[in-house]
C-alpha cells in the first residue's frame, strides 16, 4: 500500500533578487513509499535529496506537484510524518530539558512522566535522562532523544535525514540497530536519506538514486545494488569503501556534480558519463522499467 | 517503576543549576560585580531622591554660591548656591529614570517586531526591516534632536526621543538573532509537531535569543543615559532648572574656567554610571553565553 | 629504514574545566615509503598526534613528554627557524576541511606559490608555470584558469586537491593527512584516495593517514594504529587488523562496517570517553563486552610481537609473544 | 558586478526616499505647527494663516511632499524660514568645516585604533592591550561633552597651549578633532584587536605555518589583511556617531559646521533648514555606506558572492 506519494514535484530556490537565477534542487520527481518499508534516497551532496526529504515531510512546499498521504493530498502538517535530522546539536532546543523535548510531541492527554519515560525506554535511555539538557548529552544520546521525540508523536512515517553521519563510528551501529528495532516493533515507514551506500544496503528495502535534482534509477535495493543499470549508480557503487556488492563493470569517477543553476542539456549526467552519446546531449532520457519494480533513465543498456 | 516525585523534583532542581552556574560565572568577574554594585547604589540613591534630598535642589541661596566641597556640602554648591549633591540625587530620576523607561519601552516593542519579522519572513517582516533601516540611517542623537525639535523640550518628548529610535535597533538585532535560531532543526521539528507560529516564537526562539536582548539592553541603558544627557546638555532635553545631569553640565559649562568642579561633578557621574553599564554588559555577555554551558 | 619515530609522546590540554591528556605515551614509527593509518573516534587524540609531529599543537595544548625523531633529529629540540625549514619542505600536511584551511582573500595559485617562496626564495612572479604544472599533477582541470580562482569559487574536492598540491610542491618525505576525505562525497573521496596512492608511488612519499573510518584507511594504509582515549590500543598490518582485529574496541569498529542486509550490527554500548574523567584502569572497560573486574586495575601495557601489538588484558595471560 | 551595484543604488534610493518621508511627515504630523512656531505663539491667527499660505503649508500633505521631492531633483532644498536664503547655500557654507573636522578625526582614530588594535591583538596582555580597553571605555561610555570639556580644561585652562573656541587655524582644529577621534578610536581598536585574535586562530593560519612561511609573512599576509577588512565596515557604521558627536563638539568649540547649524535651526524653529540638513546627512551616509560596500568587495572577494545573494 502506498502511504506517501510525490507526484511530479518541483522546487527551485531563487538566488538573486529578481528571481531569474534559480537552484533547481528538485526538478520533477515522482516516487512513492509503501507502508512499513524503508525507502532510501541516495546521491551526492547537492543532488537535492535533502530538499526532497523536506518536501516529503511537509516542511518545504513544492513549487509544483503534489504530495499524497494515503492517496489524498494534504496541506500543512498532520503530525503523521516526523523527521530525524542529521546534526544532533541543532535538533534539540538547548534551553529545554529532555522531558520537555519529548513531551512536546505528545498531546496533552498523554503528556505524563510515565509516558515520557516509556518512550525513552524504547530508545534505550533510562528515565533519569528526563532532567538533562542537550549540552549534557553526547552526540549519540542527543540522537536518541531526537528519535524519542519523533516517535512520541505517534507517526506513521519517519524521515531519517543522514541520521548517523555526524556520529562517531562506534555509536553509528547502536543507532542503526535502534532504528531497525523500532521498525520491527512499531511498523514505522522509513525514508532514509543518506550518502553512504553501506547503510543503504544495510537497512533499505527500496532505493531511489538522485542526480542533480532528478531520479536516475529506482528499484528494490538488492536488484539495484546487484544489477545497477545507470552509470551513475555504478559509479557510486564503485566509489564506496563499504562492503557492498561490487559492480561488474567499473565506471571510473570523473568530474563533479554540475551546477544546479544551469544544469547540462539532455541527460544531466552526460558531463561525467563515459558512455555519453550525441543523443544524450539533445534529449533527456526518461525513466523506463527494466523489470517490474526497477526503473532507470539512461539510453545505454548494461 | 520510576520514582516519579523524586524525578520531578530533580527536574526542577536541575533547571536551577543553569541559573546558579550563570550567577557563579558572573561573580567570578570582580569588576562586573563592582559595576553592578555601582549601578544599584546610584539607582537606590535616585529612588530616594524622588522623596528626599539633603537640601532643596531648586532653592537658590546666593550667599553660599560656588562653594567648593565641604562637610556641609560634600560636592559643593553651584552658582545659585544650590547643593550639588542634592541636585544629583534629585536629578537621578530624570537621567536614569528617563533612560530606563524609554529603553524598556523601545526594547520591548522592538523585540516583538524583530521576533515577528524574524519568524514570519513574508511581507510584514520585510516592511518592518525596511522601516528599521530608514531609522538606522540617521544617528540616534540626530533623530532624538529631531523629536525634541518637533515635540519641544520636556519629559515626555525626551522619553519619546529616546524610545522611538531604540525600536528599530532592537527590531534589527532580534530579527537577525531570530533568523539564526529559525533555521535550527528543533524549530523544524516543532513545525512537524503542528505547533503554531506564536508558540514557536515564544517557546523556542525567544528563550534562545533572550541573552542577546538582555546584554544589548544593558549596553543600551548606557547609550540611553548618554542621549538623555546630551539632549539636556544641548538644551533640547529636560529644561533647567530641573537637575537632569546633562542639563546641569550644560548650564554650568561657562564656569569651567573658574569653578570646574561645578561642571565636572555631574559629568563624571554620568561617565561612571555609563562605564558601569558597559562593563556590566561585558560581564553579562560572558556569563550568559550559551557556549559556556558546555563547559559547566 | 625509519623515517619518523615517535617515542613516548604525551600532549596535555589545560582547559578551564581541568587537564586533558590528549596523547598518553604514544609510540609510532613510519618507514620510508610506508603509509601508516591512525584510526580513532573524535577525542581519541589522533588529530593532536598529526599536529604534534609537525609541532603545530596550539595552546592550551602542550607537548609535555617524549621525542619525535625525523630522520634521526628530534623535532621537539629544533629551533623555530629549523622547524620552519622542515615544514612544507620535508614534512607537509593536509587537513580535514579544505575550505577553512585556505585563506579566502588570496587566489589559490598564490597560496600554492607561497610554498616555493618560503623555501626557495623564488620571485613569486616566476612561479606561475610551476604552479600550473603542479595543478595538472593533482588533476585540476583548466589549471591555467584555476590558479587565479579564489577558494569560494571552487568545490570541496577541488580545494582538497589544491591543499594536496601545496603539500607535494617540494616533494616532501612525509605527508600528514588529517582526515583528508571526511568532509567530501564518497565519489570525490575515492578520487582523492587514488590520487594520494598515485603520488605516493611517484614521490616515494611516506604518509601518516588519520581517519575515523576503518574502511577508508584500509584502502591506503600498509600499517594501522588504533587509538582510544589518547592511547594506542592496537597496532599492526592494515590487512590483519581489518581481517582479524584483536582489541575489543578495534573489533567493534571493524564489525560495525560489516553490513549485512537487515541484520543487527555488532555494536558496543556506551559513549566515547569523557577525556576529563577517564575511567580507572583500561579506559575502554566500561564499554567492553569482555571486561573483567581486573580491567579496572589494569595498567596500560602494549603486548608486542614482530609485526605489531595490542594493549588489552585478555591477551596478557595467553602468553602472546 | 555592475548589476549588483545598480541593485544596491536602487535600494539606496528607496531608503533615501524613506528617510525624507520620515523626516517630512514627522515635522508636519506631530503636534506643533511650523507656521505657528515661526510666527511665534503671540502672533495673530491671520498672520499665521498668511504665513502658512506663503510657505505652501495649506496644501494637502501628500502634495507638499511631491513638491518637496520635485524641488529636491533640482537640488533645491527650500528656503530657510529664518534667513530667507536657500537652505542649500546655508548648508554648503558650513559643510567644509564639518568635513575637515570629520576627516581629521577619522584619520587620527583609524591610525591610532588600527595600530593599537594590531599590537594588542598579537599581544593581548601588553600595555597596548590595556590602552585598547581604556580607549574603548572612554569612547563608548564618556559623554562627548565631558571629553570636550576635559580637553578644554587641561589644554586651554590649565596649560594654555591650545585655544578653546573658534575655527580657522590648525591649533583651533586640534581639540575638537581629538574629541571626535576619542569617540571612535576605542571602537576601532577593539574591533581590530578581536579580529586579529580571531584571525590568529583560523585554520588558514595553520596552513600558512604548515607551509613553513616566515612569521612576518604569516602576520602581514594571513593575519593582518583579513583582520583589517572589518575596519572599513566600521568606518561606515561609525559615520553616524561621528555626526552625532559633531553636533555636540561643534557646539562646545564654537565650530561653524553643520552640526551646530542643526542645533541652531532647532532653536530658531527653522524647520526647512533642519529638514535640509537631515536630507544632506542621509545622502552623505548612504554614499559612505555604498562606498564601503564596494571597497569591501575589492578587498575581500567573498563579498561578491554576498552581493549576488542579496
Amino acid at each position: 500500500m502506498k502511504i506517501l506519494e510525490a507526484v511530479n514535484v518541483y522546487k527551485y530556490f531563487p538566488i538573486d533578487i529578481f528571481g531569474r537565477k534559480k537552484i533547481r534542487a528538485v526538478d520533477g520527481i515522482s516516487l512513492h513509499v509503501a507502508s512499513s518499508e524503508t525507502l532510501a534516497i541516495v546521491g551526492e551532496s547537492g543532488s537535492g535529496k535533502t530538499t526532497l526529504g523536506r518536501i516529503l515531510s511537509g516542511l518545504v512546499k513544492p513549487d509544483k506537484g503534489k504530495i499524497l498521504y494515503k492517496g489524498s493530498s494534504f496541506n500543512g502538517f498532520h503530525g503523521k510524518v516526523q523527521m530525524v535530522f542529521q546534526n544532533p546539536d541543532s535538533s534539540l532546543d538547548p534551553s529545554w530539558q529532555t522531558y520537555d523535548i519529548v513531551s512536546e510531541a505528545m498531546n496533552n492527554r498523554r503528556k505524563s512522566l510515565d509516558s515520557v519515560a516509556e518512550v525513552l525506554e524504547l530508545v534505550g535511555l533510562n528515565p533519569a535522562y528526563i532532567t538533562k539538557y542537550p549540552h549534557e548529552l553526547s552526540g549519540g544520546e542527543k540522537q536518541r532523544v531526537a528519535i524519542a521525540r519523533a516517535i512520541a508523536a505517534e507517526p506513521e512515517i519517519i524521515i531519517l535525514d543522514e541520521p548517523v553521519s555526524a556520529l562517531d563510528a562506534s555509536i553509528r551501529a547502536q543507532i542503526l540497530n535502534l532504528l531497525l528495532d523500532l521498525q520491527e516493533k512499531k511498523g514505522y515507514t522509513y525514508v532514509l536519506i543518506d550518502h553512504d551506500l553501506g547503510r543503504v544496503w544495510h537497512i533499505s528495502d527500496r532505493v531511489v538514486v538522485m542526480y542533480a535534482g532528478k531520479v536516475v534509477e529506482e528499484g528494490k535495493t538488492e536488484e539495484v545494488f546487484q544489477d545497477p543499470k545507470h552509470p551513475y549508480t555504478i559509479m557510486l557503487l564503485s566509489a564506496s569503501t563499504s562492503n557492498i556488492p561490487k559492480p561488474k563493470i567499473n565506471v571510473s569517477i570523473q568530474g563533479e556534480l554540475p551546477s544546479l543553476i544551469n544544469p547540462p542539456s539532455g541527460c544531466r549526467f552526460r558531463t561525467r558519463c563515459p558512455f555519453a552519446q550525441e543523443k544524450c546531449k539533445v534529449e533527456e532520457p526518461q525513466l523506463y522499467n527494466v523489470s517490474r519494480e526497477h526503473e532507470v533513465a539512461c539510453y545505454n543498456q548494461f | 517503576m520510576i520514582r516519579k516525585e523524586t524525578l520531578l523534583k530533580e527536574m526542577n532542581e536541575h533547571r536551577k543549576t543553569i541559573r546558579v552556574a550563570t550567577w557563579k560565572a558572573f561573580k567570578r568577574n570582580k569588576i562586573s560585580l563592582l559595576s553592578l554594585i555601582v549601578i544599584l547604589s546610584v539607582s537606590a540613591l535616585s529612588t530616594v531622591g524622588i522623596v528626599y534630598s539633603p537640601y532643596n535642589p531648586y532653592q537658590p541661596n546666593f550667599s553660599g554660591a560656588l562653594m567648593p566641597p565641604s562637610l556641609a556640602h560634600p560636592l559643593g554648591t553651584d552658582w545659585l548656591g544650590r547643593d550639588i549633591l542634592s541636585r544629583l540625587i534629585a536629578g537621578g530620576k530624570y537621567t536614569l529614570g528617563l533612560a530606563f523607561v524609554a529603553i524598556l519601552i523601545g526594547a520591548t516593542i522592538g523585540t516583538f517586531l524583530g521576533l515577528a519579522s524574524g519568524y514570519y519572513l513574508g511581507l510584514v517582516g520585510t516592511i518592518i526591516q525596511r522601516v528599521s533601516e530608514i531609522f538606522l540611517i540617521l544617528p540616534t542623537l540626530i533623530i532624538a534632536a529631531l523629536f525634541a525639535a518637533v515635540l519641544g523640550t520636556g519629559l515626555l518628548s525626551t522619553l519619546l526621543a529616546i524610545a522611538i529610535p531604540t525600536i528599530p535597533v532592537y527590531a534589527k538585532l532580534v530579527h537577525s538573532a531570530a533568523l539564526r535560531v529559525r533555521n535550527e532543526d528543533y524549530v523544524e521539528a516543532a513545525r512537524l509537531l503542528k505547533k503554531s507560529g506564536p508558540y514557536i516564537m515564544f517557546n523556542h526562539i525567544l528563550p534562545n535569543i533572550l541573552h542577546v536582548v538582555i546584554v544589548q539592553t544593558t549596553y543600551y541603558m548606557g547609550t540611553g543615559i548618554l542621549t538623555v544627557s546630551a539632549l539636556g546638555f544641548l538644551g533640547l532635553g529636560v529644561p533647567s532648572p530641573t537637575p537632569e545631569w546633562g542639563t546641569m553640565v550644560g548650564d554650568a559649562k561657562d564656569y569651567i574656567f573658574s569653578y570646574p568642579f561645578v561642571v565636572f561633578i555631574p559629568g563624571i557621574l554620568i561617565a561612571v554610571v555609563v562605564v558601569a553599564f558597559n562593563i556590566l554588559g561585558d560581564g553579562l555577555r560572558e556569563a550568559l553565553d550559551p557556549k559556556l554551558r558546555r563547559l559547566l | 629504514m625509519k623515517l619518523l619515530e615517535v617515542e613516548d609522546l604525551s600532549v596535555e590540554y589545560h582547559l578551564p574545566q581541568g587537564k586533558v591528556k590528549a596523547l598518553d605515551n604514544v609510540n609510532l614509527t613510519i618507514d620510508k615509503g610506508e603509509v601508516v593509518g591512525v584510526v580513532g573516534e573524535s577525542g581519541s587524540g589522533k588529530s593532536t598526534l598529526a599536529h604534534a609531529v609537525i609541532r603545530l599543537v596550539k595552546p592550551p595544548g602542550k607537548i609535555v613528554e617524549g621525542r619525535i625523531l625525523f630522520n634521526g633529529k628530534n623535532i621537539l629540540e629544533l629551533s623555530d627557524e629549523e622547524i620552519r625549514k622542515i615544514r612544507g619542505k620535508e614534512i607537509s600536511m593536509i587537513f580535514q576541511d579544505p575550505s577553512s584551511y585556505l585563506n579566502p582573500v588570496y587566489p589559490v595559485g598564490f597560496q600554492v606559490a607561497e610554498v616555493y617562496e618560503a623555501h626557495e626564495n623564488t620571485n613569486m612572479r616566476k612561479l606561475n608555470g610551476e604552479v600550473v604544472s603542479l595543478f595538472k599533477k593533482v588533476r585540476i582541470t583548466d589549471s591555467e584558469v584555476r590558479v587565479g580562482s579564489y577558494p569560494h569559487e571552487l568545490s570541496g574536492g577541488m580545494k582538497q586537491r589544491i591543499l594536496i598540491a601545496m603539500a607535494i610542491a617540494l616533494k616532501p618525505k612525509l605527508l600528514i593527512a588529517d582526515e583528508p576525505t571526511s568532509a567530501l562525497d564518497t565519489t570525490i573521496q575515492a578520487e582523492i584516495l587514488s590520487l594520494l596512492n598515485e603520488l605516493k608511488e611517484e614521490y616515494s612519499l611516506s604518509i601518516l593517514f588519520i581517519s575515523h573510518d576503518v574502511g577508508v584507511v584500509s584502502e591506503i594504509a600498509n600499517r594501522m594504529i588504533v587509538m582510544y582515549a589518547g592511547k594506542v590500543v592496537e597496532e599492526g598490518p592494515a590487512k590483519r587488523i581489518v581481517e582479524e582485529p584483536l582489541h575489543p574496541y578495534t573489533k567493534a569498529l571493524v564489525l560495525a562496517t560489516k553490513t549485512t542486509r537487515k541484520k543487527k550490527l555488532f555494536s558496543i554500548p556506551g559513549t566515547p570517553p569523557d577525556m576529563l574523567n577517564l575511567p580507572k584502569g583500561c579506559p575502554f572497560h566500561p564499554r567492553c563486552p569482555y571486561a573483567k573486574d581486573s580491567c579496572k586495575e589494569w595498567s596500560y601495557r602494549m603486548i608486542r610481537n614482530h609485526e605489531g601489538g595490542v594493549a588489552c588484558a585478555i591477551y596478557e595471560n595467553t602468553g602472546s609473544s | 558586478m555592475l548589476e549588483a551595484v545598480v541593485n544596491r543604488m536602487l535600494q539606496a534610493i528607496i531608503t533615501f526616499i524613506g528617510v525624507i518621508l520620515l523626516v517630512f511627515f514627522l515635522i508636519r504630523v506631530l503636534p506643533g505647527d511650523p507656521a505657528r512656531l515661526i510666527a511665534g505663539f503671540e502672533a495673530r491667527p491671520e498672520d499665521v494663516q498668511n504665513l502658512r499660505h506663503l510657505l505652501g503649508l495649506d496644501k494637502p500633505l501628500p502634495l507638499q511632499f511631491v513638491d518637496y521631492m520635485l524641488s529636491l531633483l533640482k537640488l533645491n532644498l527650500g528656503i530657510s524660514y529664518k534667513t530667507g536664503g536657500p537652505v542649500l547655500n546655508e548648508i554648503l557654507a558650513r559643510l567644509p568645516y564639518t568635513a575637515e573636522l570629520a576627516v581629521v578625526a577619522e584619520a587620527i582614530a583609524v591610525f591610532a585604533g588600527v595600530s593599537l588594535g594590531i599590537i594588542a591583538g598579537l599581544k593581548p596582555r601588553s600595555f597596548a592591550g590595556y590602552l585598547v580597553s581604556i580607549f574603548g571605555i572612554i569612547g563608548s561610555s564618556f559623554p562627548s561633552f565631558l571629553i570636550a570639556l576635559l580637553l578644554i580644561w587641561v589644554f586651554a585652562v590649565q596649560l594654555h597651549v591650545l585655544p578653546a573656541f573658534g575655527a580657522g587655524s590648525i591649533q583651533q582644529l586640534i581639540l575638537p578633532a581629538i574629541t571626535l577621534a576619542l569617540l571612535l578610536t576605542g571602537n576601532i581598536a577593539r574591533l581590530v584587536k578581536s579580529s586579529v585574535i580571531e584571525s590568529l586562530s583560523t585554520n588558514h593560519v595553520t596552513t600558512a605555518m604548515a607551509k613553513g612561511l616566515s612569521d612576518e609573512k604569516i602576520i602581514f599576509r594571513h593575519i593582518l589583511r583579513p583582520a583589517l577588512s572589518p575596519v572599513i565596515t566600521i568606518i561606515g557604521i561609525q559615520f553616524g556617531s561621528l555626526m552625532g558627536g559633531a553636533v555636540i563638539t561643534e557646539t562646545i568649540f564654537g565650530w561653524p559646521g553643520i552640526g551646530r547649524l542643526m542645533v541652531d535651526s532647532i532653536f530658531s524653529r527653522d524647520f526647512m533648514l533642519l529638514q535640509g540638513i537631515i536630507v544632506v546627512f542621509a545622502v552623505i551616509f548612504l554614499v559612505v555606506m555604498i562606498s564601503v560596500e564596494i571597497l569591501q568587495t575589492i578587498i575581500d572577494p567573498r563579498y561578491k558572492e554576498v552581493y549576488k545573494m542579496k
